[in-house]
Protein backbone atom coordinates (compact mmCIF):
# COMPACT_ATOMS: atom_id res chain seq x y z
CA UNK A 1 0.00 0.00 0.00
CA UNK A 2 3.21 2.01 0.14
CA UNK A 3 3.53 2.93 -3.22
CA UNK A 4 -0.33 3.67 -3.86
CA UNK A 5 0.19 6.33 -0.95
CA UNK A 6 2.52 8.21 -2.86
CA UNK A 7 0.46 8.74 -5.24
CA UNK A 8 -2.19 11.04 -3.15
CA UNK A 9 -2.44 12.74 -0.50
CA UNK A 10 -4.30 10.48 1.82
CA UNK A 11 -6.65 12.12 4.80
CA UNK A 12 -7.92 8.75 5.94
CA UNK A 13 -11.00 9.17 3.57
CA UNK A 14 -8.93 7.93 0.17
CA UNK A 15 -10.67 4.98 -1.92
CA UNK A 16 -8.48 2.14 -2.44
CA UNK A 17 -9.77 1.91 -5.50
CA UNK A 18 -8.37 4.83 -6.93
CA UNK A 19 -5.09 4.32 -5.60
CA UNK A 20 -4.70 1.12 -7.09
CA UNK A 21 -6.52 2.36 -10.79
CA UNK A 22 -3.46 4.58 -11.00
CA UNK A 23 -1.02 2.22 -9.91
CA UNK A 24 -2.61 -0.36 -12.82
CA UNK A 25 -1.43 2.62 -15.14
CA UNK A 26 1.86 2.96 -14.37
CA UNK A 27 2.01 -1.27 -14.13
CA UNK A 28 0.44 -1.38 -17.71
CA UNK A 29 3.08 1.30 -18.80
CA UNK A 30 6.41 -0.11 -17.35
CA UNK A 31 4.72 -3.82 -18.91
CA UNK A 32 5.08 -2.48 -22.38
CA UNK A 33 8.31 -0.99 -21.86
CA UNK A 34 9.92 -4.32 -20.46
CA UNK A 35 8.28 -5.86 -23.63
CA UNK A 36 9.96 -3.42 -26.11
CA UNK A 37 13.15 -3.48 -23.98
CA UNK A 38 13.62 -7.29 -22.91
CA UNK A 39 11.17 -9.16 -25.76
CA UNK A 40 9.40 -10.62 -23.02
CA UNK A 41 6.86 -10.50 -20.48
CA UNK A 42 8.15 -9.32 -16.94
CA UNK A 43 8.36 -11.69 -14.06
CA UNK A 44 6.33 -10.19 -11.07
CA UNK A 45 8.74 -9.61 -8.90
CA UNK A 46 10.84 -7.88 -12.14
CA UNK A 47 7.85 -5.55 -12.01
CA UNK A 48 7.49 -4.91 -8.15
CA UNK A 49 11.70 -3.98 -8.89
CA UNK A 50 10.97 -1.38 -10.92
CA UNK A 51 8.42 -0.28 -9.63
CA UNK A 52 9.31 -0.22 -5.97
CA UNK A 53 5.86 -1.92 -5.03
CA UNK A 54 5.07 -5.35 -2.76
CA UNK A 55 3.39 -8.46 -4.10
CA UNK A 56 0.15 -7.32 -2.75
CA UNK A 57 0.30 -3.94 -4.82
CA UNK A 58 0.76 -5.47 -7.89
CA UNK A 59 -2.09 -8.03 -7.54
CA UNK A 60 -4.30 -5.93 -6.26
CA UNK A 61 -3.87 -3.29 -8.91
CA UNK A 62 -3.57 -5.92 -11.74
CA UNK A 63 -7.02 -6.41 -10.61
CA UNK A 64 -8.38 -3.09 -9.97
CA UNK A 65 -7.74 -2.24 -13.73
CA UNK A 66 -10.85 -5.22 -14.50
CA UNK A 67 -12.98 -3.82 -12.00
CA UNK A 68 -16.67 -2.44 -13.32
CA UNK A 69 -15.99 1.36 -14.32
CA UNK A 70 -19.11 2.09 -12.43
CA UNK A 71 -16.79 2.18 -9.05
CA UNK A 72 -14.25 4.54 -10.56
CA UNK A 73 -16.50 7.11 -12.06
CA UNK A 74 -18.09 8.28 -8.33
CA UNK A 75 -14.37 8.27 -7.29
CA UNK A 76 -13.24 10.76 -10.20
CA UNK A 77 -16.31 13.26 -9.78
CA UNK B 1 8.67 -25.11 -2.45
CA UNK B 2 5.36 -26.89 -1.55
CA UNK B 3 2.11 -25.09 -1.11
CA UNK B 4 -1.43 -25.10 -0.67
CA UNK B 5 -4.85 -23.68 0.24
CA UNK B 6 -8.77 -24.05 -0.68
CA UNK B 7 -11.29 -20.76 -1.54
CA UNK B 8 -14.90 -21.64 -0.18
CA UNK B 9 -17.23 -18.85 -1.81
CA UNK B 10 -20.78 -17.75 -2.53
CA UNK B 11 -21.98 -18.00 -6.26
CA UNK B 12 -21.77 -14.22 -7.24
CA UNK B 13 -20.83 -12.61 -9.64
CA UNK B 14 -18.40 -10.29 -7.78
CA UNK B 15 -16.63 -13.63 -6.19
CA UNK B 16 -15.13 -14.07 -9.79
CA UNK B 17 -12.19 -11.38 -8.59
CA UNK B 18 -12.42 -12.34 -5.46
CA UNK B 19 -11.24 -15.96 -7.14
CA UNK B 20 -8.68 -13.71 -9.53
CA UNK B 21 -7.17 -11.86 -6.71
CA UNK B 22 -6.77 -14.79 -3.71
CA UNK B 23 -5.06 -16.85 -6.89
CA UNK B 24 -2.34 -14.66 -8.26
CA UNK B 25 -1.85 -14.00 -4.55
CA UNK B 26 -1.34 -17.80 -4.08
CA UNK B 27 0.98 -17.69 -6.96
CA UNK B 28 3.14 -14.83 -5.98
CA UNK B 29 6.20 -17.00 -4.52
CA UNK B 30 6.26 -19.08 -8.00
CA UNK B 31 7.24 -15.41 -9.42
CA UNK B 32 5.29 -16.39 -12.99
CA UNK B 33 5.74 -13.71 -15.93
CA UNK B 34 2.71 -11.26 -16.32
CA UNK B 35 1.44 -13.13 -18.86
CA UNK B 36 1.47 -16.71 -17.02
CA UNK B 37 -0.12 -14.83 -14.60
CA UNK B 38 -2.74 -13.34 -16.69
CA UNK B 39 -3.28 -16.42 -18.16
CA UNK B 40 -4.22 -18.21 -15.17
CA UNK B 41 -6.74 -15.90 -14.16
CA UNK B 42 -8.32 -15.95 -17.41
CA UNK B 43 -8.94 -19.63 -16.69
CA UNK B 44 -10.19 -19.19 -13.30
CA UNK B 45 -12.45 -16.75 -14.18
CA UNK B 46 -13.89 -19.32 -16.75
CA UNK B 47 -14.38 -21.77 -14.80
CA UNK B 48 -16.20 -19.49 -12.07
CA UNK B 49 -18.25 -18.15 -14.35
CA UNK B 50 -19.16 -21.26 -15.87
CA UNK B 51 -19.91 -23.00 -12.21
CA UNK B 52 -22.05 -19.68 -11.21
CA UNK B 53 -24.08 -19.59 -14.58
CA UNK B 54 -24.22 -22.74 -15.65
CA UNK B 55 -23.57 -24.96 -12.66
CA UNK B 56 -26.13 -22.84 -10.54
CA UNK B 57 -27.83 -21.52 -13.28
CA UNK B 58 -27.05 -17.91 -12.15
CA UNK B 59 -28.54 -18.75 -8.23
CA UNK B 60 -26.60 -17.13 -5.48
CA UNK B 61 -25.76 -18.59 -1.93
CA UNK B 62 -24.49 -21.77 -3.78
CA UNK B 63 -20.93 -22.81 -2.97
CA UNK B 64 -18.04 -22.60 -5.35
CA UNK B 65 -14.92 -23.87 -4.30
CA UNK B 66 -10.89 -23.19 -5.44
CA UNK B 67 -8.14 -25.25 -4.55
CA UNK B 68 -4.89 -24.70 -5.15
CA UNK B 69 -1.31 -26.15 -4.76
CA UNK B 70 1.94 -26.17 -6.06
CA UNK B 71 4.82 -28.37 -5.92
CA UNK B 72 8.37 -27.31 -7.31
CA UNK B 73 6.77 -25.28 -10.42
CA UNK B 74 3.96 -27.10 -11.01
CA UNK B 75 0.44 -25.40 -10.47
CA UNK B 76 -2.56 -27.15 -9.90
CA UNK B 77 -6.19 -25.79 -9.54
CA UNK B 78 -9.23 -27.41 -9.03
CA UNK B 79 -12.76 -25.54 -9.25
CA UNK B 80 -15.66 -27.46 -8.12
CA UNK B 81 -19.38 -26.77 -7.82
CA UNK B 82 -22.07 -29.11 -6.80
CA UNK B 83 -24.91 -27.63 -8.89
CA UNK B 84 -26.45 -29.04 -12.14
CA UNK B 85 -23.78 -30.70 -13.72
CA UNK B 86 -22.82 -31.96 -17.43
CA UNK B 87 -24.55 -34.53 -19.16
CA UNK B 88 -22.05 -34.67 -21.87
CA UNK B 89 -18.21 -33.77 -20.91
CA UNK B 90 -17.11 -34.08 -24.89
CA UNK B 91 -19.91 -31.88 -26.15
CA UNK B 92 -19.24 -29.37 -23.89
CA UNK B 93 -15.70 -28.88 -24.57
CA UNK B 94 -16.17 -28.60 -28.02
CA UNK B 95 -15.23 -25.47 -29.37
CA UNK B 96 -18.20 -22.87 -29.86
CA UNK B 97 -20.69 -25.28 -28.08
CA UNK B 98 -22.82 -23.58 -25.80
CA UNK B 99 -25.97 -24.94 -23.80
CA UNK B 100 -26.87 -21.21 -23.01
CA UNK B 101 -26.86 -18.98 -26.38
CA UNK B 102 -29.80 -16.47 -25.30
CA UNK B 103 -27.05 -15.15 -22.59
CA UNK B 104 -24.65 -14.58 -25.44
CA UNK B 105 -21.68 -17.13 -23.77
CA UNK B 106 -19.08 -17.70 -26.47
CA UNK B 107 -18.81 -21.32 -26.16
CA UNK B 108 -15.27 -20.64 -25.62
CA UNK B 109 -14.43 -21.08 -21.78
CA UNK B 110 -12.98 -24.95 -21.88
CA UNK B 111 -10.60 -24.14 -25.46
CA UNK B 112 -9.65 -21.15 -23.71
CA UNK B 113 -9.03 -23.20 -20.41
CA UNK B 114 -7.48 -25.77 -22.64
CA UNK B 115 -5.02 -23.33 -24.49
CA UNK B 116 -3.65 -21.29 -21.52
CA UNK B 117 -3.10 -24.68 -19.23
CA UNK B 118 -0.91 -27.97 -19.69
CA UNK B 119 -3.55 -29.86 -19.00
CA UNK B 120 -7.38 -29.91 -18.13
CA UNK B 121 -9.52 -32.73 -16.49
CA UNK B 122 -13.09 -32.33 -16.78
CA UNK B 123 -14.97 -34.68 -14.43
CA UNK B 124 -19.02 -34.44 -14.02
CA UNK B 125 -22.08 -35.78 -13.09
CA UNK B 126 -25.51 -34.90 -13.79
CA UNK B 127 -27.48 -33.42 -10.63
CA UNK B 128 -23.91 -33.08 -8.33
CA UNK B 129 -21.28 -30.89 -9.85
CA UNK B 130 -18.52 -30.37 -11.98
CA UNK B 131 -14.93 -30.67 -10.64
CA UNK B 132 -12.43 -28.75 -13.18
CA UNK B 133 -8.71 -29.74 -12.85
CA UNK B 134 -5.81 -27.30 -14.22
CA UNK B 135 -2.20 -27.69 -14.50
CA UNK B 136 0.15 -25.71 -15.88
CA UNK B 137 4.04 -25.73 -15.40
CA UNK B 138 5.66 -22.02 -14.52
CA UNK B 139 8.29 -21.58 -16.79
CA UNK B 140 9.38 -18.17 -15.66
CA UNK B 141 12.51 -19.12 -14.48
CA UNK B 142 13.96 -20.69 -17.37
CA UNK B 143 13.37 -17.84 -19.70
CA UNK B 144 14.77 -15.72 -17.17
CA UNK B 145 17.79 -17.30 -17.95
CA UNK B 146 19.18 -15.99 -21.01
CA UNK C 1 -24.86 -6.09 0.16
CA UNK C 2 -24.06 -9.47 1.52
CA UNK C 3 -21.36 -11.74 0.75
CA UNK C 4 -19.09 -14.44 2.34
CA UNK C 5 -16.36 -16.63 1.80
CA UNK C 6 -13.34 -19.26 3.83
CA UNK C 7 -9.99 -19.75 3.08
CA UNK C 8 -8.19 -22.41 4.48
CA UNK C 9 -4.48 -22.56 4.32
CA UNK C 10 -1.22 -24.24 5.40
CA UNK C 11 0.75 -22.73 8.49
CA UNK C 12 3.49 -21.25 5.99
CA UNK C 13 4.71 -17.45 6.70
CA UNK C 14 4.23 -16.65 2.95
CA UNK C 15 0.65 -17.49 3.71
CA UNK C 16 0.18 -14.21 5.75
CA UNK C 17 0.37 -12.54 2.55
CA UNK C 18 -2.18 -14.18 0.97
CA UNK C 19 -4.50 -13.92 3.61
CA UNK C 20 -4.03 -10.13 3.20
CA UNK C 21 -4.30 -10.02 -0.40
CA UNK C 22 -7.52 -12.40 -0.47
CA UNK C 23 -8.84 -10.21 2.27
CA UNK C 24 -8.50 -7.28 0.71
CA UNK C 25 -9.73 -8.80 -2.91
CA UNK C 26 -12.99 -9.90 -0.60
CA UNK C 27 -13.68 -6.13 1.05
CA UNK C 28 -13.07 -4.70 -2.37
CA UNK C 29 -16.85 -4.74 -3.32
CA UNK C 30 -17.57 -2.62 -0.20
CA UNK C 31 -15.55 0.38 -1.77
CA UNK C 32 -13.16 1.09 1.54
CA UNK C 33 -10.89 4.10 1.63
CA UNK C 34 -6.71 3.31 2.10
CA UNK C 35 -6.60 3.61 6.07
CA UNK C 36 -9.90 1.25 6.49
CA UNK C 37 -7.85 -1.43 4.23
CA UNK C 38 -4.18 -1.01 5.67
CA UNK C 39 -6.20 -1.41 9.49
CA UNK C 40 -7.78 -4.52 8.23
CA UNK C 41 -4.96 -6.38 6.27
CA UNK C 42 -2.60 -5.64 9.78
CA UNK C 43 -5.03 -7.13 12.06
CA UNK C 44 -5.26 -10.13 9.30
CA UNK C 45 -0.97 -10.24 9.54
CA UNK C 46 -1.75 -10.50 13.60
CA UNK C 47 -4.07 -13.03 13.84
CA UNK C 48 -2.40 -14.95 10.97
CA UNK C 49 1.29 -14.42 12.53
CA UNK C 50 -0.24 -15.37 16.33
CA UNK C 51 -1.83 -18.79 14.55
CA UNK C 52 1.59 -20.11 12.69
CA UNK C 53 4.11 -18.83 15.70
CA UNK C 54 2.11 -19.54 18.45
CA UNK C 55 -0.89 -21.84 17.74
CA UNK C 56 1.58 -24.22 15.78
CA UNK C 57 4.94 -23.07 17.36
CA UNK C 58 6.85 -22.07 13.25
CA UNK C 59 5.56 -26.04 12.05
CA UNK C 60 4.05 -25.63 8.80
CA UNK C 61 1.51 -28.23 7.14
CA UNK C 62 -1.40 -27.51 9.83
CA UNK C 63 -4.75 -25.69 8.90
CA UNK C 64 -5.30 -22.36 9.23
CA UNK C 65 -8.79 -20.55 8.62
CA UNK C 66 -10.11 -17.32 7.46
CA UNK C 67 -13.73 -17.20 6.96
CA UNK C 68 -14.63 -13.48 6.37
CA UNK C 69 -18.49 -12.22 5.62
CA UNK C 70 -20.25 -8.73 4.89
CA UNK C 71 -23.56 -7.49 5.29
CA UNK C 72 -24.35 -4.22 4.48
CA UNK C 73 -21.37 -2.17 5.95
CA UNK C 74 -20.34 -4.46 8.24
CA UNK C 75 -17.17 -6.39 7.73
CA UNK C 76 -16.77 -10.29 9.88
CA UNK C 77 -13.92 -11.71 10.02
CA UNK C 78 -12.94 -14.90 11.87
CA UNK C 79 -9.02 -16.23 11.62
CA UNK C 80 -9.03 -20.00 13.50
CA UNK C 81 -6.34 -22.61 14.42
CA UNK C 82 -6.47 -26.21 15.99
CA UNK C 83 -3.64 -25.25 17.40
CA UNK C 84 -1.94 -25.40 21.19
CA UNK C 85 -4.71 -22.67 22.41
CA UNK C 86 -4.43 -20.07 24.82
CA UNK C 87 -4.23 -20.69 28.75
CA UNK C 88 -5.39 -17.25 29.84
CA UNK C 89 -7.32 -15.13 27.43
CA UNK C 90 -6.78 -12.04 29.42
CA UNK C 91 -3.54 -12.29 30.22
CA UNK C 92 -2.35 -12.79 26.42
CA UNK C 93 -4.85 -9.31 25.51
CA UNK C 94 -2.48 -7.76 27.96
CA UNK C 95 -0.38 -4.85 26.11
CA UNK C 96 3.49 -5.68 25.37
CA UNK C 97 2.25 -9.57 26.84
CA UNK C 98 4.04 -12.03 24.72
CA UNK C 99 5.12 -15.38 25.66
CA UNK C 100 7.75 -15.53 23.22
CA UNK C 101 9.71 -12.96 24.03
CA UNK C 102 12.78 -14.96 22.84
CA UNK C 103 11.37 -14.18 19.07
CA UNK C 104 11.80 -10.59 20.16
CA UNK C 105 7.73 -10.69 19.77
CA UNK C 106 6.10 -7.05 20.47
CA UNK C 107 2.92 -8.58 22.35
CA UNK C 108 1.16 -5.87 20.93
CA UNK C 109 -1.06 -8.34 18.34
CA UNK C 110 -4.25 -8.35 20.33
CA UNK C 111 -3.96 -4.61 21.20
CA UNK C 112 -3.28 -3.18 17.44
CA UNK C 113 -6.51 -5.63 16.69
CA UNK C 114 -8.64 -3.94 19.61
CA UNK C 115 -7.74 -0.44 18.24
CA UNK C 116 -8.41 -1.01 14.77
CA UNK C 117 -11.11 -2.81 14.95
CA UNK C 118 -14.73 -2.17 16.63
CA UNK C 119 -14.91 -5.14 17.92
CA UNK C 120 -12.72 -8.41 18.88
CA UNK C 121 -13.66 -11.40 20.64
CA UNK C 122 -10.96 -14.58 21.29
CA UNK C 123 -11.99 -17.82 22.11
CA UNK C 124 -9.51 -20.79 22.86
CA UNK C 125 -9.10 -23.72 24.46
CA UNK C 126 -5.95 -25.22 25.44
CA UNK C 127 -4.64 -27.72 23.28
CA UNK C 128 -7.61 -27.60 20.75
CA UNK C 129 -7.03 -23.87 19.34
CA UNK C 130 -7.79 -20.49 18.76
CA UNK C 131 -10.96 -18.66 17.47
CA UNK C 132 -10.33 -14.93 17.11
CA UNK C 133 -13.37 -12.61 15.78
CA UNK C 134 -13.00 -9.35 14.39
CA UNK C 135 -15.67 -6.90 13.32
CA UNK C 136 -15.73 -3.42 11.83
CA UNK C 137 -18.27 -1.08 10.25
CA UNK C 138 -17.03 0.54 6.76
CA UNK C 139 -17.75 4.21 6.99
CA UNK C 140 -16.34 5.14 3.63
CA UNK C 141 -19.63 5.40 2.05
CA UNK C 142 -20.72 8.41 4.83
CA UNK C 143 -16.95 10.57 4.37
CA UNK C 144 -17.37 10.34 0.28
CA UNK C 145 -20.58 12.71 0.69
CA UNK C 146 -18.23 15.57 1.98
N1 LIG D 1 -19.73 -25.90 -13.96
C1 LIG D 1 -20.60 -26.28 -14.91
N2 LIG D 1 -21.81 -26.81 -14.57
C2 LIG D 1 -22.69 -27.18 -15.53
N3 LIG D 1 -22.45 -27.07 -16.85
C3 LIG D 1 -21.29 -26.55 -17.26
C4 LIG D 1 -20.30 -26.13 -16.31
N4 LIG D 1 -19.24 -25.67 -17.01
C5 LIG D 1 -19.54 -25.78 -18.30
N5 LIG D 1 -20.77 -26.33 -18.47
C6 LIG D 1 -21.42 -26.66 -19.77
O1 LIG D 1 -20.42 -26.64 -20.78
C7 LIG D 1 -20.78 -25.72 -21.81
C8 LIG D 1 -19.54 -25.12 -22.43
O2 LIG D 1 -18.85 -24.30 -21.48
P1 LIG D 1 -17.91 -23.14 -22.04
O3 LIG D 1 -16.95 -23.73 -23.01
O4 LIG D 1 -17.35 -22.42 -20.88
O5 LIG D 1 -18.91 -22.21 -22.86
P2 LIG D 1 -20.01 -21.17 -22.33
O6 LIG D 1 -19.79 -20.92 -20.86
O7 LIG D 1 -19.75 -19.95 -23.14
O8 LIG D 1 -21.35 -21.79 -22.58
C9 LIG D 1 -21.71 -24.72 -21.15
O9 LIG D 1 -22.55 -24.07 -22.07
C10 LIG D 1 -22.47 -25.63 -20.18
O10 LIG D 1 -23.49 -26.33 -20.85
N1 LIG E 1 -3.39 -18.38 17.90
C1 LIG E 1 -2.76 -18.45 19.09
N2 LIG E 1 -2.47 -19.65 19.64
C2 LIG E 1 -1.84 -19.74 20.82
N3 LIG E 1 -1.47 -18.67 21.55
C3 LIG E 1 -1.74 -17.45 21.07
C4 LIG E 1 -2.39 -17.27 19.84
N4 LIG E 1 -2.52 -15.94 19.62
C5 LIG E 1 -1.98 -15.33 20.67
N5 LIG E 1 -1.50 -16.22 21.56
C6 LIG E 1 -0.87 -15.91 22.87
O1 LIG E 1 -1.16 -14.55 23.18
C7 LIG E 1 0.05 -13.82 23.39
C8 LIG E 1 -0.13 -12.38 22.97
O2 LIG E 1 -0.33 -12.28 21.58
P1 LIG E 1 0.06 -10.92 20.86
O3 LIG E 1 -0.64 -9.80 21.54
O4 LIG E 1 -0.20 -11.07 19.40
O5 LIG E 1 1.62 -10.76 21.13
P2 LIG E 1 2.88 -11.53 20.48
O6 LIG E 1 2.40 -12.28 19.26
O7 LIG E 1 3.83 -10.43 20.12
O8 LIG E 1 3.40 -12.48 21.52
C9 LIG E 1 1.12 -14.59 22.62
O9 LIG E 1 2.41 -14.35 23.09
C10 LIG E 1 0.66 -16.03 22.83
O10 LIG E 1 1.06 -16.51 24.08
MG1 LIG F 1 -17.99 -20.58 -20.00
MG1 LIG G 1 1.18 -11.51 17.83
Amino acid sequence: IGEIQRFIRDDGTVKVSRGLKELNHKIKKKREEWMKEYGRSPTMKELEEELDISSEELVQAEEAGRMPKSIYETVYE
Amino acid sequence: MKNRMTLTFDSRSENESLARVTVSGFMAPLDPTMEEMMDVKTVVSEAVTNAIIHGYDSEDGKDIELHCAYENDELVIVISDNGSGIEDVEMAKEPLYTSKPELERSGMGFTIMENFMDHVLVTSSPGNGTRVELRKKMVAKDRVCH
